[in-house]
């Protein structure tokens, strides 16, 4: 690690110059433990998402150990805080990758900003990197697993859904930043190209933390009192949502008149809000705590235990990082060594259980199949799932919706090992198959 | 669980609606209505519950319908506990619960045919019958049909509103009949405007006289296709919308104001304590922030203390969120502040790092997660003008306690011994003190009174925004900005400031959106300041 | 106050440019960076070797440095505190990025220029430098001052933050500019680029120290220590104090802008947080740490922060604030004149200059 | 001027001889036109700050080379007229003319000062982060641009111009110690210095002596009546003794305007002035 670098660095300038010419044998790799790194912040804006996940991965080991390991070996975590700084999230990363004790995977990132920062480290150093969060496509990186969902897992069932319940005008609302971003130019297209005129679409941005929801809650109300049956479609972020819904909730707008369907609010997000009187807003995710099933009564009740907290509550996030760590374990396994490129081989195909009752299997273009379902939100601050496809959908890393795209995809596997494989020309644009 | 494919339209729904919505109306008729036209039928309690055992929505709607319309005495408790999510069916069993505390992780049931306890169920045991929003609108309309509120005044005048725009050729005789039964002024008007939409519809222009200077957006929708044509009733119908149009146009004002004040009111009340502490004392005071944070957090913590009472808390916030944040205030200027007299700029770099150690603190103690704070019933809702102007009352609550605190700091500043003492010590210390001020108690004072204020805004945040560890920061950028933009030292300057912000704010939205408007008003402070480098109240006079 | 005795006598550093702290910071500056180099080439089984994260980790402080240096130059020795510089250290940045960029896909639009990089450093040095111009122009021209400037920065940079977090700017909205590889045609990834780099802001941030030690003996210096502490009495007896600060405001931001250059390609990304104003004020909050109105204070300041956050965050990530924030209370109290302070003490000799803030104390 | 008087100042006169002057002092060029007359004309000014009117149709006239003294109880508008001479505050009424071609209104400090108007304020305030030489070097006549500051090294010629001012202000002994640590007269030696250095064609003194020892006043006054002659004085003073042993021409200033002018016999026995100032105020002094 750096910190231990820099510390010889000291101790190196004050031995004179050039002195030191002792050598140390080189530890070998598949000794000792599994080192396990968790890159998620625990200060800083988004230590309020983030620092659950790493209290999750540290369960998740500190199983597994319970089981007897990996390999035989224990397993170690390594926690940094990268306090909500995307250049810390780079330099902690590069951190874990380097050095004796290079960890041999890392869990973590919650932003796509701070994924972007990590992603030239990874690659660089050849690293492993599992990403929880949903998000907004347009990539694929060798290193990187994205066990969250991708747009056509969470933003176009959800979309289908409200269609299904008679919905003909759309607000899209989101907080000003990538995701929101893409996902909106996204529905845009898939409206459009289901028929939905541009007047029915609305499309609103907001700065991150907003709280003045006041004018932009009075649009939306007029925007549906057009005699069309509206919805709301909400990638608002993190902080700006308790206004947003307070604001719904005061002007009388239920979830009867318009629905809102979020894509960023989870069970966690609810703990800092009054449901009440959101009793029947929507969000789409790939688990919920209430889904029924026996795996996810046992997460819950590890989770309880582990936190001690009656009241913990599960997201789709800790579903994604459960899925992921199972997913490498089991890839560890097949491979027989913690080596990056033969993970890398044997993690695609591989199938785990989800907590939802069916499994997941890790797709060539580093996606994962999940479930999609829609939740309505109780007075207790949980969801009810109303709704859910059939069978599992594999996530798309380039939307199929988007021109600059619709030709692409992914696969890693080993004769292709591409990562954006234009299908026309049958040119690959990024990853070794490139050369 | 079914696929939303096999779903067709809601229209069936809505026709249903109709017809609760004309037995709601018909207050002295309601047992004949129930009775003649959705026949009772008797059936095994049993079998009514196991039509609900389904994944289809559809299904369990007709199955609510048929419990509803049978003569089973626990039918209004069975549809309350299935609205409620606390009608469930034992997995892999064949018994019918109802929960009655699904706060935990282990409920107590009981038995849903016979009401006997029946232990405790949890997730695992029980299978909760799912409901969702448009099942959720019809079991609300069948309680209130069930209920012994249906028929009084308030229900009536509710489904005479929703009739508007919902009339239709079928429907059109009965309502008429029912206006002409009705008793009421109040139920009475809006059935005349829903019979009066109807005969517009059906050509008649006189009808459209009634339907003038209406704001309902129903009566807007369905003017709009009729008044496209070159009739003389369509033309009738223009200026019936432009006279509802420009009507709207001054409420739509008023609305805006509205917005810009209460969006003022927070920055003013973020604001104000360091109009204070920065303005008075000269101290940066990077944890102001924080200082609202934690009003915020005492106002958490006394609900958690009387659960079931938010508006008792909130008002046992106010003197509490002051004095918790005031003390704080107290404690900082005694260990921190105090040793940096005349280093203002050192203050910003204590206080920093004292931001810090709260904000982890917090983190720490209450952990990273955002807290649920409720709003006392009557902080919640609007207080509706007319169809385009209302007043969220959680927003207006906090406008009006924005003003208060405001009065109060005034009035503090002008009228008593302490407001004396520290505009002395603030124009001159040494004076002060050779006059028998005891400066270093001012100072002291002052401070928790600006961390104190503070605290208050917490509280008011607390209504309108998360409760978590970043409350304070995403605050300290604007705050600073009100108290400069207004003259430092000022604390009319800080109101106007704060007012004026808020509103541009507002006006802009609309145009150019959110994140624009953020922009245009901070560059637009930026441009003001150059114009005015010491705010809009700034100190004038000779300086030397 | 200091006792009249200890200051009758001259310092004669003061006006000279080979002062001993000048020469003994150089000195460290470079010996530090050969020693830095030499460890690096020792073979990777060597207990002394230094990985290549590490230097990369040393460049990383040494573009901080250089950003303190830039803050503590009009902070300092001109009094203007600016709580917005982070914005000049990222437009300098994005001037990079969109140049590394430029090197893997062809750019849209006017940032097709950027593809070259004598045009890509011009851009390092114009962007930063024209935005400081045109505020700079304005708020000095109407002498806006003290708080009221700090201030104003922070909304600079605020709005900067959101107008950059929109896509429509076409430089990647909150993501930002990422995925570089290649800079003057090397790889980016490769451990000699990273030496490379490394060297490169170390020089840079040598080079920018004898710029602003050269600014400050000048009589330029001197006008502008006087212009700190009595503006007003600057203006008559015939200065345009607007134009002194102008000038040092705009030489500040394009050291920073250059700061931010290097900072990019050795961090590979660069995203609208960098304009947060809370950056900033960290950066203000290293300069004071470290000793104002001391250039070697702000360096020393930027790299004991940031190497503290290094190793905290790492070691105790629950607990890193209390420690940080502490810290910064306690430096305030005890020593209020940052590490700078404690070394002149150490040295047994008084820092001739009076310090600001102290002269308020003893009028 | 009465025979009086003159014996009174003859030794004074003496001491002020043109060549007795040092070169040093002589005024730097300026592009002042006199020809014309005065050197220092204010016509019908008023300024008012939040309702009060502190200066009210003010009209003065100042001769080149002329020595004069204003006098005026507190609030008079003593300070605030120098702030309207030198750029610092804008009048809301009248004019303000630097010699004939100067229209002082449409000028900023920094372009006044260099136009040869040098001020001492009330308050000293000198450099305290510098040392007495580099305060006089940074007030020395010259080039003011940011580029020439920058490149500027102090010439033999300038050095030699220090240590003559040095020697005139008595700090010669202190030439290396900062400003900020020296005694209260002092620094308003220095000040004084500083606009020595300066060279100006009108001294606008405000309050020279406050705080001074009787024989420290005694140098200024000398000082003072010595530079008087070839370059312009305005003495804002309260002290009348100081004022009576060098005011040749006194104004008396009140609530914003001329109250009274003349010599300072004349001035003294008027009753108005009497009133206003001399009775009403002369513990203040």
């Amino acid at each position: 690690m750096t910190t231990t670098s820099l510390r010889k660095l000291i101790a190196g300038s004050s031995i004179a110059l050039g002195l030191a010419g002792f050598g140390t044998a080189a530890v070998a790799q598949d000794e000792g433990p599994i080192r396990v790194g968790i890159l998620h912040s625990l200060s800083g804006t988004m230590a309020i998402s983030e620092s659950t996940l790493k209290d999750e991965m540290l369960m998740l080991i500190a199983k597994q150990n319970d089981a007897g390991g990996l390999l035989g070996r224990k397993l170690e975590p390594v926690v940094m805080d990268p306090a909500s700084d995307w250049s810390l999230y780079a330099e902690q990363a590069r951190d874990m990758l380097t050095g004796d004790d290079r960890v041999d995977v890392i869990f973590g990132n919650w932003t796509s900003a701070s994924r972007k920062a990590v992603l030239p480290v990874v690659e660089e150093l050849n690293g492993l990197l599992f990403y929880p969060v949903q998000y907004e496509g347009e990539e694929s990186s060798e290193n990187i697993f994205y066990t969250g969902a991708a747009p056509n897992q969470q933003a176009i069932p959800a979309v289908d859904y409200l269609m299904s319940q008679g919905v003909e005008r759309w607000a899209l609302l989101g907080t000003d930043y990538v995701y929101p971003r893409t996902t909106n130019k996204i529905l845009e297209a898939y409206l459009k190209a289901n028929g939905v005129a541009d007047d029915d679409i609305m499309v609103n941005y907001t700065p991150f933390g907003f709280s003045d929801w006041q004018s932009i809650v009075s649009q939306v109300k007029d925007f549906g009192s057009q005699g069309k049956k509206t919805a709301v479609v909400s990638t608002i972020n993190g902080d700006a949502n308790v206004p947003f819904y307070n604001e719904l909730a005061n002007q009388g707008i239920s979830a009867g008149d318009i629905p809102v369907v979020a894509f960023s609010v989870g069970e966690q997000e609810l703990t800092g809000i009054d449901t009440a009187p959101l009793v029947g807003h929507m969000a789409a995710w790939n688990y919920f705590m209430s889904v029924d099933s026996d795996a996810n009564y046992d997460f819950i009740d590890d989770w309880v235990a582990y936190t001690g907290n009656d009241q913990a509550v599960t997201n789709d996030p800790m579903e994604a990082h459960f899925i992921g760590f199972n997913m490498w374990a089991q890839a560890v396994e097949k491979a027989g060594t913690t080596d990056v490129d033969a993970v890398k081989d044997s993690i695609i195909g591989v199938t785990v259980p989800n907590l939802s009752g069916g499994a997941s299997t890790m797709m060539p273009n580093h996606h994962i199949t999940k479930p999609v379902m829609i939740g309505e939100i109780q007075d207790d601050g949980q969801f009810s799932v109303v709704w859910q496809t059939p069978t599992t959908v594999a996530g798309d890393a380039w939307s199929d919706y988007l021109p600059e795209s619709k030709n692409l995809i992914s696969d890693w596997r080993a004769p292709l090992r591409c990562g954006k494989l234009d299908v026309e020309s049958m040119t690959c644009e990024d990853g070794p198959g490139a050369e | 669980m079914s696929t939303f494919k096999e779903q067709p339209a809601r229209a069936p729904l809505r026709g249903r609606n109709i017809k609760l919505l004309l037995c709601l109306l018909m207050a002295w008729s309601l047992s004949f209505i129930s009775q003649s036209v959705f026949a009772a039928t008797s059936s095994e309690p049993r079998a009514l519950l196991e039509a609900l055992d389904t994944g289809n929505f559809q299904a369990k709607g007709v199955a609510a319908q048929a419990i509803a319309d049978s003569d089973a005495e626990q039918k209004t408790r069975w549809l309350q506990a299935l609205l409620d999510g606390r009608l469930g069916k034992e997995r892999r069993g064949e018994r019918f619960y109802i929960v009655t505390d699904d706060s935990g992780r282990e409920w107590p049931i009981i038995d849903a045919i016979t009401f006997e306890d029946a232990g405790t169920g949890t997730r695992r045991t029980v299978d909760i019958f799912k409901i969702n929003n448009d099942l959720r609108t019809q079991i609300e309309g069948l309680l209130a049909s069930l209920s012994l509120s249906a028929g009084d005044e308030a229900s009536r005048l509710a489904a005479a509103r929703q009739l508007i725009g919902e009339i239709e050729a079928d429907n059109a005789a009965s309502v008429r009949q029912m206006r002409n039964e009705e008793e009421s002024d109040a139920v009475r008007q809006p059935l005349d405007v829903a019979l009066a939409l109807y005969d517009v519809q059906q050509g008649d222009a006189e009808a459209l006289d009634t339907l003038r200077g209406n704001l309902d957006t129903r009566i807007r929708n369905t003017l709009v296709p009729i008044a496209a044509g070159d009739s003389p009733l369509a033309a009738e119908a223009r200026s019936v919308l432009d006279g509802i149009e420009s009507k709207r146009v001054w409420y739509d004002r008023a609305q805006t104001l509205f917005f810009g004040l209460s969006a003022g009111s927070i920055l003013v009340l973020a604001a104000i304590g360091l109009a204070i502490t920065f303005g008075v004392m000269g101290v940066i005071n990077m944890a102001h922030g924080e200082l609202i944070m934690i009003g915020a957090y005492t106002t958490w913590l006394i609900q958690q203390a009387l659960p079931g009472q938010p508006g008792l808390a909130l008002a046992l916030a106010i003197p509490g969120g002051f004095l918790v944040a005031g003390a704080f205030g107290v404690v900082i200027e005694r260990t921190v502040i105090r040793f940096l007299k005349g280093r203002p700029l050192e203050t910003l770099l204590a206080t920093f790092g004292l931001s810090l150690i709260l904000q982890q603190l917090v983190r720490s103690v209450f952990s990273p997660l955002n807290r649920r704070v409720t709003s006392p019933e009557w902080m919640q809702g609007a207080w509706q003008i007319n169809e385009a102007l209302a007043f969220t009352l959680n927003r207006l609550g906090v406008l009006l306690f924005c003003l208060a605190v405001f009065a109060a700091l005034w009035a503090l500043m002008r009228f008593t011994r302490l407001g004396l003492e520290v505009r002395a010590v603030t124009q001159n210390r040494a004076m002060a003190r050779a006059m028998g001020v005891r400066a270093t108690r001012v100072d002291m004072l002052t401070f928790g009174l600006g961390a104190g204020v503070a605290g208050l805004a917490g509280v008011a945040l607390s209504q309108l925004t998360n409760v978590g560890p970043n409350l304070g920061q995403s605050y300290i950028v604007d705050s600073f900005l009100v108290v400069v933009f207004g003259g430092v030292g000022n604390l009319w300057g800080t109101l106007v400031a704060g007012m004026s912000l808020g509103v541009i704010n507002q006006v802009l939205q609309p145009w150019v959106g959110a994140v624009l408007a953020k922009i245009i008003v901070l560059v637009g402070v930026i441009l003001f300041i150059q114009k005015r480098p010491q705010g809009i109240f700034a100190p004038k006079g000779r300086t030397s | 106050m200091t006792t009249q005795a200890t200051l009758s006598g001259r310092d004669r550093s003061r006006q000279a440019f080979l002062s001993r702290s000048t020469l003994v910071t150089s000195l460290v500056l470079i010996v530090g960076m050969l020693l830095v180099l030499v460890l690096n080439a020792l073979p990777a089984s060597n207990a002394l070797h230094v990985s290549g994260a590490t230097v990369a980790l040393l460049g990383k402080y040494f573009t901080y440095m250089l950003l303190a240096l830039a803050v503590d130059l009009i902070w300092g020795y001109l009094g203007i505190l600016s709580l917005g510089h982070g914005a000049f250290f990222a437009l300098g940045g994005y001037a990079m990025g969109l140049y590394l960029n430029a090197q893997t896909s062809a750019l849209p639009g006017w940032q097709a220029m950027m593809t070259y990089f004598p045009v890509a450093a011009l851009m390092v040095l114009l962007a930063p430098g024209l935005l400081a111009l045109a505020f700079g122009w304005l708020a000095f021209r109407s002498r806006v001052t003290g708080v009221y400037f700090s201030i104003i920065t922070q909304a600079l940079t605020f709005a900067l933050m959101l107008a950059f977090n929109r896509n429509e700017m076409g430089l990647g909205g909150s993501t930002g500019l990422t995925r570089f590889y290649e800079l003057m045609g090397f790889s980016l990834s490769s451990e000699g680029m990273t030496v490379a780099l490394f060297v490169a802001s170390g020089v840079a941030v040598l080079l920018a120290f004898w710029l602003c030690r050269a600014i400050t003996v000048s009589r330029l210096g001197r006008v502008s220590l006087a212009t700190r502490d009595a503006e007003a009495r600057m203006r008559f007896i015939g200065y345009r104090v607007d134009h002194v600060k102008l000038a040092l405001f705009v030489v500040s931001a394009m050291i920073a802008g250059v700061a931010g250059a290097l900072y990019v390609p050795q961090v590979g990304i660069i995203n609208p947080s960098t304009f947060a104003p809370l950056f900033s004020i960290e950066v203000v909050v290293w300069v004071a740490l470290g000793g104002r109105a001391t250039l070697y204070g702000a360096l020393l300041g930027a790299l004991v922060v940031n190497y503290l956050k290094t190793v905290l965050t790492g070691a105790m990530p629950d607990a890193w604030l209390f420690i940080l924030g502490a810290l910064f209370v306690l430096v305030t109290m005890v020593l209020p004149q940052g590490i700078a302070g404690v070394i002149a003490k150490w040295r047994g000799r008084r820092r001739a200059a009076v310090r600001p803030g102290q002269r308020e104390a003893s009028a | 001027m009465s025979g009086l008087e003159s014996a009174r100042f003859g030794r004074l006169r003496e001491l002020a001889r043109p060549d007795r002057v040092f070169d040093f002092m002589a005024p730097a060029q300026s592009p002042v036109d006199v020809r014309h007359g005065p050197i220092l004309y204010l016509e019908d000014v008023s300024v008012s700050f939040d309702g009060f009117q502190a200066i009210n149709g003010l009209n003065l006239t100042i001769d080149d080379g002329e020595l004069r003294c204003i006098i005026g109880p507190n609030g008079a508008g003593k300070t605030t007229m120098m702030d309207i001479i030198t750029g610092k505050t804008r009048p809301d009424t009248g004019q303000v003319w630097f010699g004939s071609r100067h229209n002082l209104l449409a000028l900023d400090e920094p372009q006044i000062a260099n136009l040869g108007i040098g001020r001492k304020f009330q308050k000293p305030t000198v450099f305290e982060a510098l040392d007495v030489t580099e305060n006089l070097e940074l007030a020395m006549a010259g080039e003011r641009r940011v580029w020439k500051t920058l490149l500027a090294r102090l010439d033999h010629e300038g050095q030699a111009r220090i240590d003559e001012v040095l020697e005139t202000i008595g700090l010669n002994d202190e030439r290396y110690r900062l400003a900020g640590v020296l005694s209260h007269g002092q620094k308003q030696w220095l000040e004084i210095g500083m606009l020595l250095m300066q060279r100006p064609r009108l001294l606008l003194v405000d309050e020279p002596v406050a705080g001074m020892t009787e024989p420290e006043m005694h140098r200024t006054a000398e000082l003072l009546t010595r530079l008087a002659g070839q370059q312009s004085v305005v003495v804002v003073e309260h002290d009348m003794g100081f004022v009576r042993s060098i005011a040749r021409q006194v104004t008396v200033l009140h609530q914003g305007s001329v109250l009274a002018e003349g010599s300072m016999d004349a001035v003294s026995s008027d009753p108005r002035v009497i009133e206003v100032y001399l009775g009403g105020d002369e513990e203040s002094a």
